[in-house]
């Protein structure tokens, strides 16, 4: 029986090697897998590459491994954010490689990766500082910027429900850039409230399919509850 | 000379936006356009995080902390309302199925280059977020921007002189002072507000301007 | 107050145009706007460039676009099928032109014309006849073929539900082609066996948002259970 | 020398497909395969016009006329599965989300080229579908043929002489005679039927077969 569950938040990261790539889910505060980013930052894996459209706020989430000197490099569109401290101090200190991406960009270079595209022309950011190095192309008379595909060595997710079979369903807008990482990282992690059977999902709904996913874990608070 | 608040400018705006269309308002004041579509007309409100169908701020206590938009703030869905990824909703602004894209500007030239996203400061930590594709993807661009700088320098410019968003993406610009056509022949004054001439906003613009058609 | 219904299958496609490229919906059996075409063969409108999955078989669907000869071309991956004869007929003599198409690249050709793309690289075909006389590129040790967006004037679509607004969700397989053709047509036309009232389809669950549609239709026998 | 009838060479194939594999079965013989994979193992089927977890044929008077195979047939939905658009199914398939493509071929070459699409008869209409992509994207390719044409001229060729569905995709080929892998030293046989010798399969093969390692 195929069953991606997994019962420790630990467990859930433990494979995660200095050095890695990871993707981590989430739009603001919207979508983010706070308990599985607290489980990497006490595994405490270095030198890592965070994809991700912001940079955390405060001490939480993505600001708590950029506290810890965890992360290298982080790949971007929004790092700057009311409350962005921790991003701001170690990029003005020099101690923090930031590429900056076009939301559309790093969204549509993180599906690429997933759907074995090799590279795609994109008008966005033609004639502006963020296509500075990267090949253009003008087509049919249009500018466009020449991007690659950009895969993860693990995707760090939030979904509202999944089942064994690592089917998932969102609330909202926690969608964002969730299903596009699942589908480009070598293991993708999921955190949600509950985990159902296999079968109580609604086939229409699904919105992401579980051959995107390797591993379902249920949040704490939420454990009971899902049992 | 008469300059308009905001809100008035956000109302100039608003009246402009047609039954029917589909509109991405920009963070900050393009949202406040919204307030002011006439209750007659149906407007579907896009965000960029994945939602089409905007609704207005929730009841206090009422909030999902997921459901936000993409200025970071609680939001509803309205009924026709739904959700997609982030690849979806940028295949929707890139693919050009927006009608308009209300956006704030540092800077607009006179061919309708936008700078919007970054100032000359390299200091400052840099964020661009969904900007860049909206400039290029949505049918129509309008800028809201107030005519000048807090210092009354000229915003409008032969050429940014700020890091561009895009070129050639603005197809009409409201200010405090008028509202502006970015035409094939240059920049076209479509309405200036009562009391201003068009020496008066010439004098404050840093390219020819033509009179209104 | 938006409404995309219309009530006349003849005015849902009155005007295409001699020589527009119309993108039909549909894999196999599954999927396919029947009474659409049926309109479209009414219609009238010639030289017509179809971009679909298959060619239709027997006097059905395309076939009978193909029969009455108004399609100067066919973009597509599989048309030849049990049944297929108008295809058949009219290729072996030389009478319609076909640009045969990996069916994923035909799919992600169909797909980059309605995100904006202006082009990608897919590793399918490289190094087929199917690649010949195409754009290639090797990418970090593994050969490319470039392909262009495929956008079109129309799409005639099936889905099983709509809303006024246009949004649709499909039933089961019958979704094939059909959610990524509406992104790619300046007029998207969607047959349907029901129009609800705006707010009844579950917003977690809508496929097609409706900013991607145009027009819907229901079909004629079930007219009467939708009104 | 032993000859496997088609349904023993699915059932070969069967044997290797592992618990909780995500599997692509091609037109024809190799949806076969699924009849015969073992009853304790959790196989997850895709089918490319946009289903995983394909179920078995429904009963006589409960078919969903939308709810077809690639290869047109009538099917079901295991609980668990799901259904998605043509550019998401060929995004799992080009991106190396499948374990395995179990595929029919006309030919293969000895570094693992498929021939399967299409004849040197150019009066014959072509047609397709997803066997590019799938020869490209599943992680393993597994061949499932005859060893050789009904003339018994062989299959299995230094180089492909019918056009190409895709150059170097081959991982195993399971015939009626063998079961060869691909390797970078070249085919080595992995399994000779009871009854068959090396020679025997050798002198059926248009390249040479190493032996078992």
């Amino acid at each position: 029986m195929i069953d991606k569950t997994i019962d420790s938040f630990s467990e859930a990261v433990n494979d995660i090697r200095d050095g890695d790539t990871v993707m981590i889910g989430g739009f603001g505060s919207s979508g983010i897998p706070l308990e599985l980013i607290e489980a990497l930052r006490l595994h405490g894996a270095r030198e890592l590459v965070i994809v991700s459209n912001n940079a955390g706020v405060a001490e939480e989430g993505i600001a708590s491994l950029l506290r810890d000197r965890l992360v290298r490099k982080i790949v971007c569109s929004f790092p700057r954010s009311a409350g962005s401290i921790w991003f701001e101090r170690l990029w003005e200190r020099g101690e923090l490689e930031l590429e900056l991406l076009p939301q559309g960009t790093l969204s549509e270079r993180i599906r690429a990766a997933g759907a074995g595209i090799g590279g795609f022309f994109t008008p966005t950011g033609y004639g502006t500082r963020l296509a500075e190095g990267k090949e253009t192309r003008v087509i049919d008379g249009r500018g466009y910027v020449l991007e690659a595909p950009l895969p993860a060595d693990f995707a760090l997710l939030k979904a509202d429900r999944a089942d064994q079979w690592g089917n998932l369903v969102y609330d909202t807008a926690g969608r964002n850039f969730n299903p596009i990482m699942a589908t480009a990282a070598r293991t993708t992690v999921v955190e949600v409230g509950q985990i159902v059977p296999v079968g109580d999902l609604n086939p229409e709904c699904v919105v992401t399919p579980g051959i995107f996913v390797n591993r379902v874990i249920a949040r704490k608070e939420n454990r009971h509850a899902a049992a | 000379m008469q300059r308009l608040e905001p809100e008035q400018i956000a109302q100039r705006v608003a009246a402009d936006i047609p039954d029917g269309a589909y509109v991405n308002l920009g963070i900050g004041l393009p949202t406040m356009v919204a307030n002011y579509v006439p209750d007659d007309r149906e407007v579907i409100y896009h965000s960029e995080n994945g939602i089409l169908g905007v609704g207005p701020a929730p009841e206090p206590g009422t909030e999902n902390p997921e459901l936000i938009n993409a200025g970071k703030q609680y939001v509803t869905l309205l009924p026709g309302g739904c959700y997609f990824d982030n690849a979806e909703s940028f295949a929707m602004m890139r693919g050009g199925h927006l009608d308009i894209a209300v956006l704030g500007a540092f800077q607009v030239s006179a061919r309708g280059d936008l700078a919007n996203w970054a100032t000359n400061n390299d200091k400052y930590p840099p964020a661009v977020g969904g900007a860049m594709d909206l400039a290029v993807g949505a049918k129509q661009v309008f800028v809201l921007m107030r005519h000048t700088t807090k210092d009354d320098q000229p915003k409008i410019l032969e050429q940014c002189d700020y890091p561009l968003t895009g070129q050639a993406v603005v197809k009409r610009i409201y200010t405090d002072l008028a509202v502006i056509d970015v035409t094939d022949d240059g920049l076209r004054v479509r309405e200036l507000y009562a009391g201003n001439s068009l020496e008066d906003v010439q004098a404050l613009t840093g390219v020819r301007l033509l009179p209104p058609a």
